[in-house]
């Protein structure tokens, strides 16, 4: 049931986003649109039910989780992405690469944990998560540039992998 | 020469190129990528000529569902074209 | 009620065997009894359909329908300025022909295929499969726009194709399905090219219309050949025939008999876009395209007889003299399209010569339905379509045997039986046109009977097998839906001149008529 | 000439530039990262080309398309990987 | 001659991608290859079919706020759509007859498919 | 109902009833004649044929297969179903390249016409 | 021999089909008058603001219905090559 | 074979949006560009979706294709019936009677430059709708047929 | 004016990444490193020239506050939103492909990935 009513949720605001500006009803939308929408997230929320999140886990009702994951894409990501832009660039123009596979434990437990901080890594920095160890949730990262002494680890903390944002415990605060 | 045909002609070499690589390409797997990448240009292409109706049932058809079937079959047959 | 009905029967016609096909894979799920009463059911009310639609043709003259208009009649809406723009059916007597001839074989064949195809697996898609192909015939004999006929000419090779390949358990059958597939896509494309080009020059998709327009530019010229080659070959006329054997071999024998029926439509198809599309006395080069269609004709028919003679798979063989008779059908028609322009020898011989191409039309898809599926009955009873293997079946299959007889005595023009009427129409008329051509239809014809005793002395002559001793009868739907040919081409021979005289004289006046077809959308000569 | 179309030349420019890799990669594996490239790309020209035509619906198309090739590069990886 | 030429660039494309689609045809020996090949054609003859009702400066023919002066022609939207639905149903029909034809013969050479013949 | 039983040709006609009707009166006369035969003669009664001074072997007459039918027939146009039968390859592309080939030329022909 | 047929027909075609090109104005069509009244007449008619949508589902429907039925009829086929077949259905081929 | 636990989350996430946005096309048809074919070939896409990133035999449980052959044919016995009841309503097979007669889809369309109203359009909306689920259903059933046929080669 | 200049300069920015990306993809030794550059820059890229269009868009709707331009603002973010998972994932699901394809990473210094073999 809290599965249902998740998806329902996430299709309407989906469905919301979409048909913005197609009437006048508080601004944005028409009735119609508004009905549609209602229907439409009772369909699509019965049939995805299974798979958009787990059933047995409530936390993705909360709201303040949704506002956050906004706040964390615009603000420490976006950042984090900025600057993995100008590394890329560097490492275009100059050629001076270093690469190399290593393993990173993310402490995560969710699936949608593993997956923000996988594309978050993926999308940051010099980094590019390759595989994934199904147990223990263990990213393996591929590094362009691989700092001097890591290589002997036997694996790495999330944390360092990104450079000035916490991203991890942010992850850790929206999706567990 | 507007702007618009030079985006054209530039979309129109795309759309050749990529052609040629399908025909050429021996290995199946090469060309199911190149042939998703003429239906990408296509897309556009029909987006350019004013088109979206068009432009997303190639985008839905053409690129993702076709690519997904073409690489179901070579999986079902064989990757590599055979020598002459 | 009734005449409401009888107003839309041109939908109903397409609409009942569509909803057939739908629900089918619905009423499998209820079980075997449930799908085989929808099959009867929708093949009678299609039949039904086919022949009152036919018969108020031959009664009042072209039928219109408009799809998606207020009324089903406003060929033209008020306010657009003489322009047809929604997709019209318009059944002629030509079209009404053909829709004739789709109804009695697709009831047949139903029938037919209820006992035939009893023991195989994938039924529901299989019976779907057949309505969607008698759609697709249906559909193609009597719309009036192009692209609608490429629709119908996809869905029909679609699910021909996919009958053709049904047997899959050897492979041979979905080689033949590929071949069938492949080469009717590329013509398929190569007519939507041929439509885009049309449609580019006049922005109309109606076929009355283009041809009220047609200007006979050299676009148009080209759009003639991407039209009129694909769908020579869809009939099967030599060069390009190579696909016939091949899917008339594979195909479960039902849907052979069906694969002629739709080779025929695109006969048709060829006809209506020479003598209708591009059949401006004044402006159109009529013997060319006559000769053209004269040689294949000429060519199919001692090709297609002459690869007949030793071949040992008797479905192989048939496909042959399919190819043969195609070219009998090219032949006649080509005689009068050769002789378009010239009034006098149109009214001598080149009506009658086109007059005993379409009878043949008819006759064909009875007389060689009615054999494909005796050798299906053979089959379905021995396992064997090898003509070496096969003999002795004479007495354990005596209504089969009569059948056969019938059907091959009709094919080789033996009186009093329906293939020598229009192959007498041909061959007087051709032999003023060209005595040649007379001669080699008439060795043509000499060398089927040879080849049809061929196959009647080894299937049924002879003691009987001693691994055939097994064998009886086969069941009654099956002996009934070949009775129904059987009997229109006994019928059809003892009295050829009622068929002249109501179906076929109406639809050769339809098929010279450019004028008529175009005045029945557009309004005034 | 107005910004937009300017853009999206560049930007088609750059889809032939990364058709060389398509063409060039060694491996299956160089020609979709390419074939990625190709598509990110031409994502980003639909929606600056929306704004170029003053068609907003236009959009979507983009939407579809950045989904629908997602599947199409699922299908190759998943081929690629073996797995299929 | 030159400068039509080039306005007629689309046409021009679509008389290339025939070639190329038809050389497929008739030169390739893989089946898959083959099917590529009719693949590119239908995409060809869907190219032409829209730039044949392309309108120099007409935008689409959808009905919104901005004002619309000069729409391109719908007809062949509506034919191109139908016609792309019908190509990838015959794709996917003649694939599974290749695979088929892959696990009945063990190859998919155009060559050696011919068990039909004579 | 005034039923037509005349096929008329344009330049003859054809009356199937007549046929059946001399069809039958020929099949009265082949059977009178068989009638007036002498009745006690049995199949069994004739001479039993022989070869070479032996008896006929059992199953001489018995079915001949499908391919030894018209053996002469093809024996005589050997040259041209040489020619004929692998001009059918069976090769898809060959299919294709026919159609193609008509196609050329037609289009050569409806261009210079 | 082969080879050289073949580029034969594919030279004669490509030309049929330059022709084409060539004869046919590109952005600029012959007629459009049909067009023109869909144009005009789709949202007083079809009460669609999509004038595609309205030619495909309203003024061409039955077009649709075909094109449908085509994507009916290749699920079919695709779903008859990979059935399941009875033990013993056997088709004799020789 | 599955795929990593990204992908197959990121399937999840997706695939309840490729069915809002599907729906979205289908029922915007009328409106914006789309229709039955693409809407229903972007929820075709989220069943693909699903299909790639697990185990066909993991996926068949929750993605049967009986199931998807119901929805096939459900949609196009919709969309011939409702080519029948324009029939009954008066007018020729397929006729649009609804549009503009008020009701459901019946809004009338102001002419000329206007973003349209959802409930218009008439007939059109519930081709649409046939549509849409006779082309998700048809999709998915062949990318279920070629997997399944796939599984076959296997050893 | 201002927001003139926003969006050009969010043009000139993405229009550099994209570049810079498909250089990258040129430049690059192997598929991670291209990969890299793709996922990375091009996704950055587009993710601006995106920007200059939501700039735009919401220019136009304070201009003249018609609910359309709301649309385009908001279509613009989902596909951005959409663009930006799918290329991270996908550049996974390419990464991981590769890997069990048994490319290793060229110039590696270190490899902690031992994948089984397909």
């Amino acid at each position: 049931m809290a599965s249902f009513i998740a998806t329902g949720c996430f299709s309407f605001v989906v469905y919301l986003l979409l048909t913005a500006g197609s009437g006048r009803l508080l601004g944005l939308w028409s009735g119609a649109d508004l009905l549609a929408g209602v229907m439409i997230a009772a369909v699509v929320g019965w049939v995805a039910r299974g798979f958009f999140c787990d059933p047995r886990r409530r936390a993705a009702l909360q709201p303040m989780r949704w506002v956050r994951a906004i706040g964390y894409a615009c603000g420490p990501f976006f950042l984090e992405m900025a600057k993995a832009n100008v590394d890329v660039a560097y490492r275009v123009i100059t050629g001076r690469i270093r690469p190399g596979i290593v393993r990173v434990r993310s402490g995560m437990q969710t699936d949608l944990g593993v997956l923000m901080l996988a594309n978050s890594i993926t999308l940051t920095p010099g980094t590019l998560t390759v595989g994934i160890d199904e147990d223990t949730n263990d990213l393996f990262v591929h590094m362009i540039n691989v700092p001097e002494g890591i290589e002997t680890r036997e694996s790495l903390e999330a944390r360092e992998v990104f450079s000035t944002f916490d991203c991890p415990s942010w992850i850790r605060r929206i999706a567990e | 020469m507007t702007p618009l045909l030079l985006l054209q002609a530039l979309l129109l070499l795309g759309l050749i190129v990529t052609a040629v690589l399908v025909i050429a390409f021996k290995d199946l797997l090469s060309s199911a990528i190149a042939f998703a990448a003429f239906s990408l240009l296509l897309a556009l292409e029909f987006y350019l000529l004013q088109a979206p109706d068009v432009a997303i049932a190639e985008a839905g058809i053409g690129a993702g569902l076709t690519t997904a079937i073409f690489i179901i079959a070579i999986r079902g047959t064989k990757r590599y074209e055979e020598k002459d | 009620m009734m005449d409401s009905l009888a107003l839309h029967l041109p939908a109903l016609l397409v609409a009942i065997p569509l909803f057939t096909a739908f629900l089918i894979p619905l009423a499998g799920r209820a079980g075997d009894t449930a799908r085989s009463a929808l099959v009867l059911l929708g093949a009678a009310l299609t039949s039904l359909a086919g022949l009152a639609l036919a018969a108020r043709v031959f009664a009042r003259g072209t039928v219109l329908y408009v799809f998606g208009a207020a009324a089903p009649h406003a060929a033209i809406p008020m306010d657009s300025g003489g322009i047809p723009i929604r997709i019209i059916f318009q059944v002629d007597a030509l079209g009404a022909l053909m829709v004739v001839i789709a109804s009695l074989s697709s009831l047949a064949i139903a029938l037919y295929s209820l006992a035939a195809e009893s023991r195989q697996s994938g039924k529901d898609g299989f019976y779907s499969m057949l309505f969607l192909l008698v759609t697709g015939v249906l559909g193609m004999v009597s719309t009036g726009d192009l692209f609608n006929f490429f629709v119908f000419l996809e869905i029909s090779s679609l699910a021909g194709a996919a009958l053709v390949a049904y047997r899959i358990d050897k492979g041979e059958a979905v080689e033949g399905g590929l071949k069938y597939a492949l080469l009717s896509t590329v013509g398929a494309l190569s007519v939507l090219m041929a439509i885009g080009i049309l449609f580019a020059q006049y922005n109309a998709l109606n076929i009355a219309t283009v041809a009220s327009r047609l200007r006979f530019g050299s676009l148009d010229m080209i759009a003639l050949v991407l039209l009129a080659v694909p769908l020579a070959m869809k009939c099967g006329a030599v060069p390009m025939h190579f696909w016939t054997p091949d899917t008339y071999t594979t195909a479960p024998s039902s849907i052979t008999a069906l694969l002629v029926v739709s080779s025929q439509a695109s006969l048709y198809g060829l006809f209506r876009i020479l003598f209708t599309l591009y059949g401006d006395l004044l402006r159109f080069n009529w013997a060319v395209f006559g000769w053209f269609l004269v040689i294949l004709g000429a060519l199919s028919a001692f090709v297609g007889v002459t690869m007949a003679i030793p071949q040992k798979d008797v479905k192989r063989l048939m496909a042959y003299h399919a190819v043969s008779q195609t070219g009998y059908m090219l032949l006649g028609v080509g005689v009068g399209l050769a002789v378009f322009a010239d009034a006098g020898a149109l009214a001598a011989y080149g009506k009658t010569a086109m007059a005993g191409g379409l009878f043949h039309i008819i006759n064909h898809a009875m007389y060689k339905g009615l054999l494909f599926l005796t050798a299906g009955a053979v089959f379905y009873r021995t396992g064997t379509r090898n003509l070496n293997r096969l003999g002795g079946l004479g007495h354990a299959m005596p209504w089969t045997m009569v059948f056969f007889m019938i059907g091959a005595l009709a094919i080789a023009g033996i009186p009093p039986f329906n293939g020598f009427a229009s192959k007498l129409l041909i061959y007087e008329s051709v032999f003023r046109f060209s005595p040649f051509l007379a001669i080699l239809a008439m060795v043509v014809s000499i060398l089927t009977l040879a080849s049809f005793v061929k196959v009647f002395h080894s299937m049924f002559m002879g003691p009987p097998r001693a691994e055939f001793a097994g064998v009886r009868e086969v069941p009654a739907p099956m002996i009934a839906g070949m009775a129904i040919l059987a009997a229109f081409v006994i019928l059809a021979g003892l009295v050829p001149q009622v068929f002249v005289d109501r179906m076929i004289a109406p639809a050769v006046n339809a098929l010279v008529d450019r004028a008529g077809y175009i005045a029945a959308i557009l309004g005034g000569h | 000439m107005s910004i937009w179309l300017f853009t999206v030349t560049v930007l088609a420019a750059l889809m032939l530039l990364a058709m060389v890799r398509l063409f060039k990669g060694p491996t299956s594996a160089d020609r979709v990262v390419a074939l990625d490239a190709i598509n990110t790309l031409v994502v980003a020209s639909m929606i600056v080309l929306a704004a170029a035509f003053r068609q907003i619906l236009f959009v979507d198309v983009a939407i579809v398309y950045a989904l629908l090739s997602f599947v199409g590069t699922l299908y190759i990886a998943k081929y690629l990987g073996g797995e299929l | 001659m030159i400068t039509r030429l080039l306005l007629a660039m689309p046409f021009l494309t679509v008389a290339v991608l025939l070639l190329l689609a038809l050389g497929a045809l008739l030169f390739k020996r893989n089946l898959i290859k083959m099917l590529m090949g009719l693949s590119l054609m239908e995409s060809a003859v869907n190219l032409f079919l829209v730039a044949i009702g392309y309108r120099q400066d007409g935008v689409a023919p959808i009905f919104t706020n901005v004002p619309q002066t000069l729409m391109v022609l719908p007809t062949v939207q509506a034919l191109t759509l139908t016609a792309i639905v019908i190509g990838v149903a015959t794709s996917a029909m003649m694939l599974s007859f290749a695979m088929v034809i892959y696990k009945k013969y063990g190859t998919v050479d155009v060559r050696n498919i011919r068990k039909l013949n004579g | 109902m005034d039923i037509p039983w005349t096929l008329q040709t344009g330049a003859g006609a054809w009356n199937p009833l007549l046929w059946l009707v001399g069809f039958a009166v020929a099949f009265g006369v082949a059977w009178l004649v068989r009638s007036r035969g002498r009745p006690d003669n049995r199949s069994g009664d004739a001479l039993k044929p022989f070869i070479s001074g032996n008896e006929e072997p059992e199953n001489a007459g018995g079915h001949i297969p499908a391919s030894n039918l018209y053996w002469g027939f093809t024996e005589a146009m050997k040259t041209y179903y040489s020619r004929l039968v692998p001009f059918h390859t069976g090769i898809p592309s060959d299919y294709v390249a026919w159609l193609l080939g008509v196609m050329a030329l037609m289009l050569v022909i409806a261009l210079t016409v | 021999m082969r080879t050289a047929l073949f580029t034969a027909i594919l030279l004669i075609l490509l030309a049929g089909f330059l022709q084409v090109a060539v004869g046919l104005p590109f952005g600029k069509p012959a007629r459009t008058d049909m067009d023109d009244y869909f144009l005009a007449h789709a949202q007083d008619q079809a009460a669609a603001n999509n004038v595609v949508t309205s030619v495909v589902f309203d003024f061409r429907g039955f077009d649709t219905l075909g094109e449908a039925t085509v994507l009916f009829t290749a699920v079919l086929g695709v779903g008859m090559m990979f059935r399941k077949l009875k033990p013993g259905e056997e088709y004799e081929h020789d | 074979m599955n795929m990593t636990k990204i992908v197959r989350t990121t399937a999840d996430l997706f695939y309840p949006f490729c069915l809002v946005f599907g729906l979205y096309v289908v029922l915007h048809g009328h409106l914006t560009p789309g229709g039955g074919f693409q809407g229903g070939a972007v929820m075709a896409t989220g069943a693909a979706l699903l299909l790639v990133s697990r185990r066909y035999e993991d996926i068949t449980r929750s993605l049967r294709q009986n199931t998807m052959k119901l929805c096939e044919a459900v949609g196009l016995l919709m969309f011939i019936t409702a080519g029948l009841a324009g029939l009954f309503a008066g007018g020729a097979f397929l006729y649009n009677g609804l549009a503009g007669a008020g009701g459901l889809f019946g809004e009338p369309v102001a002419f000329g430059a206007n973003p349209g109203g959802l409930n218009t359009a008439g007939l059109i909306p519930l081709l649409n709708i046939a549509v849409g689920i006779e082309v998700l259903g048809g999709l998915t059933v062949i990318l279920l047929y070629m997997l399944s046929g796939v599984k076959e080669t296997e050893p | 004016m201002i927001l003139n200049l926003l969006i050009g300069a969010a043009i000139a920015i993405g229009l550099f990444f994209n570049a810079l990306g498909v250089f990258g993809i040129l430049r690059f030794p192997d598929v991670y490193t291209r990969l890299h550059a793709d996922t990375k820059a091009t996704t950055f890229g587009s993710i601006f020239t995106s920007l200059a269009v939501a700039l735009y868009a919401l220019g136009r709707l304070f201009e003249t506050a018609d609910g359309q331009y709301a649309t385009l603002l908001l279509h613009t973010l989902v596909a951005v939103v959409v663009l930006a998972i799918t290329n991270a994932t996908g550049a996974h699901a390419i990464a991981r492909a590769a890997r069990r394809r048994g490319h290793s990473p060229a110039q590696a210094v270190v490899d902690k990935l031992e994948e089984p073999a397909p």
